[in-house]
């Protein structure tokens, strides 16, 4: 596997274990952004939520 | 004593009320005849191709015949208060949805099997494959009773419950498929179709004892 | 008519209920002795059905427990089912099945058939004569008296009653008041969820009222 | 050891648990993620057969792995929820759900970019790819299930009563789709598992798969948090972290 060339190509298959890895990284990547954008939005709103009351 | 009158009570009612409404156990029959017999427009009607799809069509037919029945196992007495009442009756609750898993399959499951036969000829198959389909029916039929009972019970007055309850039982039905039409086509291939009959009779097992446990279950929980 | 001990009470302890993360009440007991009513009173939503739910065994409490005679109803099971008798907002009659079809099926649920007792209830709710109409052809106001007639089926010391008069006309309430009378009296209890002000007449009775 | 366990099975401590333990298993799976992928793409060796193609493996059965254990996971927590009613086991259960069903939809992906190449279709009914299907299936009548029901708690006790019912039923499943293809397909070698696998091209499957794992379990960390924090807003604690 010397060249990057050779590299990308992947003895012609490469579009299967692009594709392949591609998708994995995508879907493992939006599976992770997506809880901690929900999780960051929540924490705000509960900070809004008692900041805008001042107390319990 | 008290506990087989109280099973008897239920299916008792069950089936009185089944056939006091006829057209909800004719609807079904004539909904997997019809769809039975929308194939041949589709792929034709020569002998050959028809004996091939036959048993395959006879058999999803009838598992979606039985799907669309099995709704009205709990839903109406969810409706109008009767299942709180079996829910506080002396009697555990899986005998009671015992009883009305049997009165579902009596009315809704087994009619399905004369129909199927008169599929049989309607699509010319050999007489071979008569003895098969109606083996693989009585094993196969109540196991969508109570599967579909304790689905049915997990899904009972929730909003688009039919379509739910169909998309949760369905994979639960493959295996029950997979073997009973295996068993059909290979018995007009003239194989034998022991395997096939004693797996369907395992799974018949399997469900007798655990899906009227999971019914109960489910209904506790839906009632809860 | 099996009487039950005098000592024997029904004691809720500690009880919490939520609906959807909302709570509904907490930390709410009570002692009822024999021949007493409890009225719980409360706007539409503040948990009078879900308490009373909770006293049959229909939903289980996020906190606290319900005894009778000492033990938890949990563990007393079908002995706790014997005892009891709930009547919800919903009647639990077969419209396809007539007044005398469905009151003979829950005898033969819950002991055995007995059709002197079916006659006695229907006659004391004022039903006798409509005893083989299918329940489709009665009145709401019958149909509440139908439901209200399994409770004279089989002595039962408890009653948990959820709104019972709705659509009951004024004779039908006096009628059922009367019934409540003779229940208490005879040493039985009643958990009663009503809106109702002037309910309070007869016998001894608590009010228990939900924010 | 038991008590301090079940110190973690309330809310509010299993959140602050969580916290805790959130970056050591993302910063933990993504070395091991980093160093399976340049075993994969680089250190192994291209099958003696199919070439480069075969280097799919590495994504491919990881995922079909994990598919399986997520399922397990889920309806053990849905028995422990149900059974010692542990609200921390219900989050677990509905937060695994999706992360379950899009290791599914992976591990039937990345088969078909493999089947391609290998046997010029993008579907292949295979046993295997079949059983993986239908597992689909039923995650997604999990999903399902729980947004039909609005109440969580009995979201969750229906969830694994279904979640049960699906896991007796997943090898009932898998063993009929095998004889089912046997009976249908005849016995062509699909090479979708890794029979006599050489030792260089097992360590990068070892490594992904301790990968797949960790990062299920960080992951699974953040959306049970996600669920506490909706289902205990009214609870004294979280409005503590509000402020």
């Amino acid at each position: 596997m010397n060249s990057l060339g050779e590299f990308l190509h992947m003895g012609g298959y490469g579009l299967y274990v692009w594709g392949a890895y591609g998708l994995s990284a995508a879907i493992l990547i939006w599976n992770a952004i997506v809880p901690t954008q929900r999780e960051k939005s929540l924490l705000r709103e509960l900070a809004a939520r008692s900041n805008g009351r001042s107390g319990p | 004593m008290s506990v087989a009158s109280a099973f008897m009570a239920v299916l008792r009612r069950d089936l009185l009320l089944g056939l006091r409404h006829r057209v909800e156990i004719i609807n079904p029959l004539v909904f997997y005849i019809l769809i039975a017999s929308l194939f041949p427009f589709a792929v034709g009607s020569d002998r050959s191709t028809l004996g091939i799809i036959g048993p395959a069509v006879i058999w999803v037919c009838a598992l979606l015949a039985a799907t669309l029945s099995l709704d009205r196992i709990f839903h109406a007495d969810f409706e109008d208060g009767s299942l709180e009442q079996l829910f506080l009756a002396r009697q555990p609750l899986v005998l009671l949805t015992s009883a009305k898993v049997l009165a579902h399959w009596l009315l809704c499951g087994l009619p399905l099997i004369p129909a199927a036969l008169a599929l049989n000829a309607l699509y010319q198959l050999p007489v071979t494959s008569l003895w098969p389909m109606l083996t693989t029916l009585l094993l196969g039929t109540p196991v969508f009773s109570l599967t579909g009972a304790a689905l049915a019970a997990l899904t009972v007055g929730l909003r688009g419950g039919g379509v739910l309850l169909a998309l949760l039982i369905l994979p639960l039905y493959i295996p029950v498929l997979i073997f009973a039409v295996g068993a059909v086509g290979n018995a007009m291939n003239g194989l034998s179709i022991a395997g096939e009959l004693y797996f369907l009779a395992a799974l018949l097992v399997l469900a007798l004892t655990l899906m009227p446990l999971a019914a109960a279950a489910a209904l506790r929980i839906r009632l809860g | 008519m099996p009487n039950i001990p005098p000592t024997c009470k029904l004691e809720l302890r500690a009880l919490q209920c939520s609906r959807n993360d909302a709570l509904l009440f907490n930390d709410l007991s009570c002692v009822l002795q024999t021949g007493e009513t409890l009225y719980v009173r409360g706007a539409n939503g503040s948990g009078k059905s879900s308490l009373l739910r909770m006293l049959a065994g229909l939903a289980q409490p996020d906190a606290g427990d319900v005894r009778w005679c000492g033990t938890d109803t949990r563990a007393l099971g079908s002995d706790y089912a014997a005892v009891l008798q709930y009547v919800g907002h919903q009647n639990g009659i077969k419209l396809d099945l007539t007044a005398q079809e469905n009151l003979a099926f829950y005898q033969a649920l819950n002991g055995g058939p007995d059709a002197a007792a079916l006659i006695t209830a229907l006659e004391r709710t004022g039903l006798a004569s409509c005893a083989a109409l299918p329940a489709r052809r009665l009145s709401a106001g019958q149909r509440r008296r139908l439901a209200l007639a399994r409770l004279l089926l089989w002595h039962a010391p408890l009653w948990l009653l959820d709104e019972p008069l709705t659509s009951l006309d004024d004779d039908g309430r006096a009628l059922f008041r009367g019934l409540m009378q003779r229940h208490t009296t005879g040493g039985g209890i009643i958990v009663m969820a009503t809106h109702e002000a002037d309910i309070g007449a007869n016998g001894p009775h608590r009010e228990l009222v939900l924010q | 050891m038991l008590e301090s366990l079940y110190k973690y099975a309330a809310p509010q401590n299993f959140y602050q648990l969580s916290r805790r333990l959130t970056p050591w298993l993302a910063g933990a799976a993504a070395l091991l993620l980093l160093a399976g992928l340049a075993g994969a793409l680089w250190f192994a060796p291209p099958d003696y057969q199919q070439g480069e193609s075969f280097r799919i493996i590495y994504v491919h059965v990881p995922s079909a792995w994990m598919s399986l254990f997520v399922y397990v996971v889920l309806a053990a927590a849905g028995i422990t929820g149900l059974v010692w009613k542990v609200k921390v086991a219900d989050a677990l259960a509905r937060a695994s759900a999706p992360i379950g069903a899009a290791f599914t939809f992976l591990a039937l992906a990345t088969g078909s970019l493999w089947g391609k190449p290998m046997w010029g279709a993008w579907w292949v009914w295979d046993a295997r790819l079949t059983s993986e299907l239908i597992l689909l299936f039923l995650y997604v009548g999990y999903i399902a299930l729980q947004g039909a029901i609005e109440d969580r708690r009995m979201a969750a006790r229906a969830g694994a009563v279904l979640a049960v019912i699906g896991l007796i039923n997943i090898p009932i499943i898998h063993y009929s789709v095998e004889w089912w293809s046997t009976l249908h397909q005849g016995p062509t070698v699909t090479r979708f598992d890794a029979p006599a696998i050489h030792i260089s091209m097992l360590i990068p499957l070892l490594i992904m798969a301790l990968g797949f794992k960790l990062y299920y379990a960080a992951n699974v960390l953040v959306r049970m948090r996600c669920e506490l924090l909706e289902a205990e807003r009214n609870s004294a604690w979280v409005r503590q972290l509000g402020s």
